[in-house]
């Protein structure tokens, strides 16, 4: 089958096979490191420069046309959080708090994953829609807002009824957690605007829509004098941050192990799910076929540098091992090496159903 | 020259909680410490490597009233949830008053 | 009026916003940083630029033209210093420690805005002498040995008088501060000298001069392989440090308030002032347009990364907080946003003053 | 396994003010010293944000006898001008000798 | 609040030798410590200083009973040949049975 | 003599110049510092380069071609580290640790100094193969096995002859050293595994073997979105990572004094033999002028970024201050000022022996 094709020529990429360098490095337990200063930075910069382009593009071609997409996106977003919290916490069996946090990890979006597909497709030479960058900035913090404050709430009605419980001295156990009793319903409250607030003051954020006003402002002739920082250098520095993110998961792969069978189905089914469902909504909202695949690319990824942050202050109860490993072992490298090239796939098909010329877009560099 | 007692507090911890243990300190009145990040070795595996999961060493000095509230706190409410130890050494200073 | 629109248009520009964009994410208490690596990295990389590119202008246009703005520049700066000493001490009642610091901190020259003022000519397409770097490296030092040696003499003078005073027993107060007990007379000296080495072999002069001696060796030829790196990277450069400029700036804004209105009103007039004063000189002296803002940005821009390193050591019973706040907090603000326009106004008046297009040079990117 | 007491001194302050705590290790023949970067929180603020205001903490492990005069004059010299804490403890070595 | 006394024994050596401890206390069964990288001066001269040439701070919460055995053996495997000092201090600690 | 020339124009280069302004700042003992992440980062970098570099010449060229020199380059790394160990141990009297120790560090390949060799060609337009590379990757550990094989043999039989004597008796002192004791013939097998072991998944070869083939993989089309961080920008990062490798031979200045004239001699004159006998091997083997100075660079090069690491685990006893002072401080400069404009000129002379006009190829920034 072509789509078998056109993922090999998708792995023969500097990015993916640097990627593929690190978690080989970490098996091999080699000592190869890119210094936490850098691996801390690569992130702010990739965030400005994914802005920096949002604005701009969106400077050329307005903004009135993102509305119902935004909205679109939202309500997938929040709608496929639902849907993940089901199917975890029913068919999987995990506890609440681990439920909630997998749910908004899926939910949530991968600004790293955001920028290698960009990447992936400047390298075919397909554009985007800027404003797929505004809904980014946008869904980023959605997912851990939703899931936190149903956490909480289930937190909050667990704790009355456990007292209801304990007055009426019936002795019936209803707690999940030990830690359960320590949370009050107060708490709960304060904890939650806690919560929104650093979302929205968070440095992914912050940067990001920073970046996409200054772009917006500055325009195509301002950007001239830092293009070549924040454009052309972008596909070698994510190429660097890939080394390291490829490390990480490689250390992370004998976790994947302990996860689980259900967890791994998971990890690969939803965004497959999500990320074809968003490719097929973009391209009836009317998105080129690029933007749709960024689009798809929204829903099908799962936080990994956001969500320890978000959800290790907000749900301290789920266990990080789970919605890291997943995330960042499974889900990432499947969504940018066998993912990107079946939504390409699919938007391709969609957009040209007759006269499809799949190499055209594809086969850039299998010679 | 006259030294002062009090206690050395130090909290090792998976820098996600940091937050918790300063905000358990701040409720008790205690502004002053001293932080900085490490790498560790402990029960749930090595910790300090790369961005995602790093130890931050936390070192209050207090007077021996507070300690037992804070360590009593921080106990109750983060050790379920977290990689963290911690334990309390001695300590002379010079300027008692300038510490909680 | 004509000027406003000119400073509106500088405010649109990459590092003006994200500038701004640093202090915002300060004020919200966004967790956004530059890291420590990084940013120390910067000023190195920086002063490199700035000195190679010196020296690559001297060796084209030569130096013998640089003897007299070079004198003048150390001249004025001089004066300047001790001209901001009887300000602050005398009208603003600070103690004389302070009062040097800050004398001192006006009268030195900050890399980081000069590099700003490099990056505002060339977006401009305006040239600038080569030599004035020469100049930047001679006058980063001096203010502050002068105040030093100042500080030291005027504490000698003041041990000496108080030890008479307890000899005769009169049981007058004389001294400022009780820490001034400590220091010995012969101490001074040594701290003198120990100053004056620090502050030549300190890292900003030598990676300064050092790279203005390789700029004017190498020449054009030999510069092309890192031309890259050190000339066509030096916007982008600078906006990333400007992030954390403005995070540092924006940390500092409650601090502002606190100096007190004499201190920002010093931090802005003092500034315009020996500004325009270094414009109208270079002018007279037949610097060019670009050469003559650069002149006045050495007298008008106040250092904030050198000042607390030699200060600290060298008069460490002066308030690092009046200082680096006045200088980072109102002044370096002041001068890449307002007073860079407002020198350039001037400068292309005084140069031209029949037939002035302004908007040649300064509404380049108004659209 | 024979140990030896000594004491431990450890200075916390802002990163330009180390290079005098140095000077005054020199000038009383203590070169051996350990020392790294850290943030903080006192009653100056909060420290170890950016480049322009870090801390510093310099440990020092040495006699009893040096100890006294150390800390004096780090206090008499250095106290009133710079943000500085400093705390003393006690540490068991091997070597004595190797300590000043 | 009960607390337990423990042993802290801190190690402060070259980068390029903390393998060796490592494999020490792994030797003796000890899994768990916390390590940074520091700088200091000692008799051979500045360390810390650029990459090939760094200095590392071990600290391990441990029983008194491996203490013992453990610093023999670093003592008498590592002093010849690296730079490194060590000392013990005490410890006090909530949860004994987490330290080996 | 014309080499005077070609040595003077070579040191007139941003790579020589800014090493020796990072000595003079470690001289005059100047705080200048490149931050530890970046000079960490750098050497991760530069292989990377060197190895895509390599990957993508090998797609062009084959490396059909590659075998002779690669047996006949690790044929002659293996001869001179047992001889500078016989000419270290017989005629320097250095103990059995440091003549190990120095026999490796000088028959291991310094990647920063290929680095440097390849800058040197690149900017007088002169290629070399791309094989070569693949060569470095091979030689790097090869001289650390050989030697911590042997100093482990040695020790070993030193062990059996002390227990022999032991039980005999007869009191004769057997051991060089008293750690000799601590070492027990068991331990030294599993320590070369070890070795071995850690020297193939070390940091340098790790990033230089995966590189060379991403380089192979990806092709030119693939290397065209990462050539400018990858190539463009390969100039500036060494000039970069010169200054922090002045500095730190500065500092290391004073002990070159105490390593002793022996030493001194054998750090100049032994790259020099090496290197010679590298280039005319290497010409006869048919290499292009530029690939016999890499080839003769690769035996004159000593180790000093991976020897610490290596010997200072497998060779304790052996004193770092004596190989890394050598390596850095003497060696290295050696090679990049002088040795590489000599090996430039004898591999011209032997290539082209009839016409040769040196300043085709060396005079290049001569003016
Ligand atoms: N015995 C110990 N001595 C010193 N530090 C320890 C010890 N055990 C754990 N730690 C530190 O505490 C962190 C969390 O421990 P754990 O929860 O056991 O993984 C580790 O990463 C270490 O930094
Ligand atoms: N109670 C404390 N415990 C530990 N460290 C402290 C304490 N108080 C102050 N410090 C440290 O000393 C530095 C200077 O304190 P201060 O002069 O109070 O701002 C702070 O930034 C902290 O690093
Ligand atoms: N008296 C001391 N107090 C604290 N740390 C020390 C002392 N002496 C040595 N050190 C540390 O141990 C390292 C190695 O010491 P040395 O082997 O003496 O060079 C030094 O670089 C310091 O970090
Ligand atoms: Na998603
Ligand atoms: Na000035
Ligand atoms: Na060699």
């Amino acid at each position: 089958m072509e789509i078998i094709e056109l993922i090999q020529a998708n792995i023969l990429t500097p990015v993916v096979l640097f990627f593929i360098l690190g978690m080989v490095a970490a098996r091999i337990k080699s000592d190869l490191k890119i210094p936490d200063a850098i691996s801390e930075f690569l992130p702010i910069y990739l965030l400005a420069a994914i802005g920096l382009h949002g604005g701009l593009e969106m400077r050329k071609t307005g903004f009135e046309s993102m509305l119902i997409p935004m909205l679109t996106a939202i309500a997938l977003s929040l709608v496929m959080t639902l849907n993940h919290y089901q199917i975890l916490r029913k068919l999987g069996k995990f506890n609440v708090f681990d439920s909630y946090a997998l749910a908004s990890t899926y939910g949530a979006v991968g600004a790293v994953t955001f920028s290698v597909g960009l990447s992936f497709l400047k390298n075919r030479g397909i554009e985007s829609e800027g404003y797929i960058t505004a809904i980014l900035a946008v869904l980023e913090p959605l997912a851990f807002i939703l899931a936190i404050f149903l956490t909480n709430m289930a937190v909050a009605k667990q704790v009355r009824a456990k007292k209801q419980a304990f007055t009426k001295n019936t002795g019936k156990e209803v707690s999940i957690d030990d830690s359960l009793d320590t949370l009050e319903v107060g708490q709960t409250k304060t904890k939650l605007f806690q919560v929104l607030r650093e979302s929205i003051t968070g440095k992914a954020i912050v940067i990001l829509i920073g970046s996409i006003v200054i772009g917006y402002v500055i325009g195509k002739e301002g950007f001239i004098p830092i293009k070549l920082l924040f454009e052309d250098l972008f596909a070698g520095a994510i190429v660097i941050f890939l080394i390291e993110m490829g490390i990480i998961a490689g250390q992370r792969l004998d976790d994947v192990r302990k996860v689980g069978a259900f967890l791994i189905g998971f990890a690969l089914v939803i965004p497959t799910v999500n990320g074809i469902v968003g490719v097929l909504v973009a391209s009836y909202l009317g998105l080129s076929v690029g933007g749709a695949v960024m689009f798809g690319l929204l829903l099908a990824s799962a936080s990994f540098i956001a969500a320890p942050a978000v959800l290790r202050a907000a749900i301290p109860q789920a266990k990080p091992s789970l919605y890291i490993t997943s995330a960042l072992g499974i889900t990432f490298p499947y969504n940018i090496i066998i993912l990107l090239p079946i939504m390409l796939t699919v938007s391709s098909l969609v957009h040209n159903p007759g006269t499809i010329d799949l190499f055209n877009y594809l086969g850039y560099n299998l010679q | 020259m006259k030294l002062y007692d009090l206690k050395l507090l130090v909290i090792t911890c998976e820098t996600l909680a940091q937050r918790n243990v300063f905000d358990i300190l701040a409720k008790h009145q205690v502004s002053g410490y001293t932080f900085y990040e490490v790498e560790g070795s402990g029960s749930k595996n090595l910790h300090g490597k790369g961005i995602t999961d790093k130890n931050v060493k936390i070192e209050v000095l207090l007077s021996k009233d507070k300690l037992e509230s804070i360590v009593e706190e921080i106990m109750r409410t983060m050790f379920s949830d977290f990689a963290i130890i911690l334990y309390v050494g001695d300590a002379k200073v010079i300027r008692s008053e300038k510490f909680a």
